[in-house]
């Protein structure tokens, strides 16, 4: 909590400390992959680049129980309508990470078919780019989001429910 | 030791014990898991949170209390709520019978590690597992999507066809030992000098087939398995309600693995009770020598959910009813006839 | 390296037998950089298939490939230009048939003579437009039911009409 | 009471469809009535894409088709534009192609195992899998700096040389390889469990597999020795010998089998090539703005998947008038259908991996 948050009762601080902190190290990915990228986030799970170790271990199947949806792939119109109902699935503290060109602006395919950029459906918190980024992008990639997460204020959101329409 | 700290204190003491023992076991058996699944797989596994992932479970506890809790519109809510407690309740119930060692002096009174000793203690525990199945079934059927109503049938049909071969082989333990009384059945067991896994080798294996069947783990893991039924009767659960399935499964694995540990390998005795070369071992507290029998049966679980394949839906019915079944009952037989006729 | 392999001179009599067998059907037999091409007229497909398939042993469809000749065709040609890429197991001998077609006219479905020729009549109704009478269930296979259009037309966009969702 | 039919949906997300395939099943009590598969979730329009793209610019592209085996891909366009243009591709470069597209398909089958079994349950082996293909994505990375879309391959020759160090290098990971398939195989080969969810599962008759148009491993598990290498020989692979393996039932089991051995048969092919590397250029003169008089010219060559064909059609510019490939996963994708039919809702998960399919392929 290095910014000052004076704003903020000390005993909140610390709350937010502990709940971001339990957040943020058990961060579980949800099982979907699209494309080429897919390949490169499973590879980041197994043994060499390993994201267990960070507690990211569980890819979850069911939207309910995950809580970082990792856009891993193209996103064309036939599939958008289904990445947002994902999206709607899932429950509440929950992060998006566009993985890849084609889910941050359509990647190589100008084409009639592919969505540009999947910000366009959910509100995605990281980007990393690559075609397909390497384990170690895709590591760095979830390193910022454990930082993004790390500052940010969940008691805040669950006293007033409209500051989390503006996170 | 006045009448107030004896009637109220202490046995406040030995619930909340009881109900945190559990909780303990479970966390370390989630961090257990984790590291040794990951170990056997050639990587890594937890070791960033807290010292060597220690927290890891923590941290997942914690962010689950805080995820939001999702039910269905067409959920059916009475029934979507009560089985994640049903399934918890269950197995916590059961572990007041579950005796932890013999009861120890202090004083003129005596402490009994365990809440409640029953002459049929063994049959409460089994029933009481067997509750578990109404709230897998309820969560299941209750979730109102197909995934969850299939995981939901297939652990009906595998649970209740695998209690056969468990009541069975717990007969037989019952029939020797001549009592159905957990600390009888380890006095017995100290009495006659040998463990009932060595003297009934065939009961233990049955009983641990079917024990694995019935937590729903490893090679029968059908009503939860991801690759086909997404992640079977809990996926639409989220937040404290799916951790409470998540906790309750290895509670459940805790409570089995300490049965088998109890009647066949002789829950409190140190090893090679009748050595007397070895008799140092007798210091050593029984509740230690407990302790590291259990933590070997759940290794073991883990050890065979990093190397099986998972058993098809027709082959798992077919194990039971054309193999454990038959094992069991002429098993039985035999046990029967070598009693009789000593 | 061109390999002229395809181009095995024992292919030839069999060719000319089927051009013999079929007189106003078999227009032309070509090789060219070591691939047979056969140019037939629509009536004579689905016979000279069944032919090939039945008498001269090619058993394996490969592959159904419609060119869009809008800026090539003259002016009374057709638009689209369907070919069938034909194989023999063993010998791997290849062929391929090319058949004209009309914007609006309709063609045979090869399903009736090759199983495999459903999906990749799908894709050619999907993206062309060109219509297969007799196909189990001539729907789209890529794009969503309710897309208008065929893409790979040489007039549609490239980045498509509506600009996306 | 007659159970009423539930019509259930692997929907596009899904753990086990590799991918964004949906299965449309209509099932009765966990046995499979029908299946029909909805593909398109991941159509990019790579063709339409092509149409406005010079000949060079392709090939990159092609790495997405198949992404599990992207040089594979490479290596079929640029065959069948060197044959469309006439290029003549120098010895050692040819080599040097076979030296990748093997390793290639070493990498695809080291992945495809790993899917494989994690879908039958045995998830440890998709760790192992992944880790033996990491060992030869580490080739790739070292000989051209990307690990899985390589684009390693290109028109008139190889980008790079293929010096001694890495050589050696290479030869190391092959070492390795037999080892931990060794490990794989004594976890799976004779598990009562893996053959009870393999053996007699999603089986197809040679006839049926023909009339289906399926290629690759899933039709040499009939019992039929078709294999592009051999019969249409490409990039000088007549001067290597190695044999086909061949199944006899053509079940998940035989796919299972046929795959292992080709690792084998891939391992002894790079050998070969490493051994007899001929000293040349590594790439032909390929003018930068490549314009190709029009002609029409259709190319196949051995995938991982199966038989990968492209067809391209060029009109005297430096863009290609039309491209069309030829998918193998598309056509094996068509007999789902007849291999599921009758067979349990589990077993669709295991038939399915055992096609190797990948959508990127599938939907272009």
């Amino acid at each position: 909590m290095t910014e000052a948050s004076g704003k903020q009762p000390f005993l909140l601080t610390r709350a937010d400390a502990f709940i971001t902190w339990a957040q943020k190290n058990s961060l579980w990915p949800f099982g979907s992959g699209l494309a080429c990228c897919a390949i490169e986030m499973i590879a980041t799970a197994a043994a060499r680049f390993d994201i267990a170790r960070f507690g990211m271990e569980l890819f979850r199947a069911s939207p309910r129980q995950a809580d970082l949806f990792i856009v891993a792939g193209t996103v064309t119109n036939k599939m958008a309508p289904v990445i947002r109902r994902l999206w709607d699935q899932m429950p509440d503290p929950k992060w998006a990470l566009a993985m890849g060109n084609c889910a941050i602006g359509g990647g190589p395919f100008p084409t009639y078919s592919v969505l540009q950029g999947v910000d366009k459906i959910i509100p995605v918190d990281v980007y990393v780019a690559g075609c397909p980024p390497t384990p170690q992008g895709l590591i760095h990639g979830l390193m910022i989001l454990q930082e993004k997460i790390g500052r940010s204020h969940p008691t805040k959101e669950l006293l007033d429910p409209d500051a989390r329409r503006s996170r | 030791m006045t009448p107030f700290v004896a009637d109220v204190l202490i046995p406040v003491g030995k619930i909340v014990a009881v109900i945190l023992y559990p909780m303990i076991m479970v966390v370390v058996m989630i961090w257990l898991e984790r590291r040794v699944v990951a170990l056997m797989q050639g990587r890594l596994g937890p070791n960033r949170v807290g010292f060597q992932g220690v927290l890891q479970p923590v941290a997942d506890a914690v962010k689950l209390f805080f995820k939001e809790d999702i039910m269905q519109r067409q959920a059916d809510a009475f029934l979507f709520n009560i089985s994640p407690v049903l399934v918890m309740f269950s197995s916590l119930l059961a572990f007041c019978f579950v005796p932890l060692g013999e009861p120890i002096r202090i004083g003129t009174y005596t402490l009994t590690l365990w809440i409640a000793e029953s002459p049929v203690g063994l049959l409460i525990i089994l029933g009481l597992s067997s509750i578990s199945v109404f709230g897998v079934i309820f969560g299941g059927w209750a979730s109102n999507s197909k995934y969850p109503l299939m995981g939901a049938l297939r652990s009906v049909v595998q649970v209740l066809s695998y209690e056969i071969p468990t009541g069975l082989t717990v007969l037989t333990v019952a029939f020797v030992a001549r009592s159905m009384d957990l600390v009888e059945i380890v006095r017995r067991q100290e009495a006659s000098g040998t463990w009932y896994g060595f003297l009934m080798p065939v009961s233990f294996i049955v009983f641990w087939i079917s024990a694995i069947a019935e937590t729903n783990r490893a090679p029968f893991d059908l009503p939860e398995a991801e690759s086909e039924l997404v992640a079977g009767y809990h996926t639409e659960y989220s937040g404290m309600k799916f951790a409470f399935f998540y906790m309750a499964e290895y509670a459940h694995m805790v409570l089995v693995s300490s049965l088998v540990v109890i009647l066949f390998f002789g829950g409190w005795l140190p090893p090679f009770p009748s050595v007397k070369a070895l008799a140092f071992l007798h210091a050593v507290p029984g509740f230690v020598w407990y302790l590291v029998k259990i933590m070997f049966f759940l290794y073991l679980y883990v050890w065979i959910r990093a190397t099986l394949p998972r058993y098809r839906f027709d082959s798992l019915i077919r194990l039971v009813w054309k193999w454990l079944i038959p094992l069991a009952l002429a098993n039985f037989l035999v046990v029967a006839l070598v009693r009789f006729l000593r | 390296m061109p390999d002229a392999a395809a181009d095995r001179p024992e292919l030839r009599p069999a060719l000319d037998a089927l051009a013999a067998r079929f007189p106003g059907e078999v227009l032309s037999v070509d090789v060219d950089k070591g691939d047979l091409t056969v140019r037939l007229g629509k009536a004579g497909l689905i016979p000279v298939l069944r032919a090939l398939k039945e008498e001269a042993g090619f058993n394996a469809l490969e592959d159904v490939i419609v060119l869009d000749n809008l800026r090539t065709a003259g002016e009374g040609g057709k638009r689209f230009t369907v070919l069938y890429q034909l194989c023999r197991f063993p010998g791997a001998d290849r062929v391929r048939l090319a058949v004209d077609v009309g914007e609006d006219e309709g063609l045979d479905s090869a399903v009736p003579v090759y199983r495999s020729a459903d999906w990749a009549e799908r894709e050619a109704f999907d993206m062309f437009g060109v219509r297969f009478e007799g196909h189990p269930g001539l729907r789209r296979i890529y794009m969503p039911e309710d897309f208008e259009g065929h893409p790979l037309r040489k007039d549609f966009p490239l980045e498509g009409r509506d600009g996306g969702v | 009471m007659a159970f009423k039919e539930i019509d259930l949906n692997m929907g596009p997300q899904h753990p086990s469809t590799h991918g964004v395939l949906r299965l449309k099943l209509a099932v009765d009590n966990e046995v499979v009535l029908s299946v029909e598969p909805v593909i398109g979730y991941l159509h990019r329009g790579m063709e339409k894409l092509w149409e406005s793209l010079t000949y060079t610019q392709v090939v990159p592209l092609t790495d997405r088709l198949d992404y599990l085996a992207s040089l594979s891909n490479n290596l079929g366009y640029v065959l069948t534009v060197e044959k469309l243009a006439g290029i003549e591709v120098p010895r050692r470069a040819r080599y040097i192609r076979v030296v990748l597209a093997e390793l290639q398909r070493l990498a695809s089958h080291l992945a495809w195992l790993g899917f494989q079994a994690n879908d039958i349950g045995a998830m440890s082996v998709l760790l192992y899998g992944f880790e033996a293909r990491e060992t030869v994505l580490d080739i790739f990375e070292e000989y051209c700096g990307a690990r899985l879309t390589i684009h390693g391959i290109r028109i008139g020759g190889v980008p790079h040389d293929l010096d001694a160090a890495l050589a050696a290098r290479i030869r190391k990971v092959l070492d390795g390889i037999p080892k931990r398939l060794a490990d794989i195989r004594a976890l799976l080969d004779d598990n009562r469990i893996w053959k009870q969810r393999t053996v007699g599962i999603g089986r197809i008759a040679a006839g049926d597999a023909i009339a289906y148009g399926l290629t690759g491993p899933g039709l040499r598990a009939c019992g039929l020795a078709w294999d592009m290498r051999k019969d249409i020989p490409y990039s000088s692979y007549d001067e290597f010998d190695f044999d086909v393996p061949l199944g006899r039932n053509g079940d998940v089991y035989d796919r299972y089998l046929v795959r292992l051995e080709e690792i084998c048969q891939s391992i002894r092919i790079v050998r070969q090539a490493l051994d007899g590397l001929p000293e040349g250029e590594t790439s032909a003169k390929v003018p930068r703005v490549l314009k190709v008089a029009p002609a029409e010219v259709f190319h196949t060559i051995e995938a991982p998947k199966g038989v990968l064909g492209f067809y391209i059609k060029s009109n005297g510019t430096d863009k290609p008038e039309r491209v069309k490939m030829k998918s193998p996963s598309f056509i094996n994708l068509q007999s789902l259908e007849h291999m599921c039919k009758g067979n349990l809702f589990s077993d669709v998960v295991g038939i399915l991996g055992s096609l190797d399919i990948v959508l990127g392929e599938i939907d272009k």
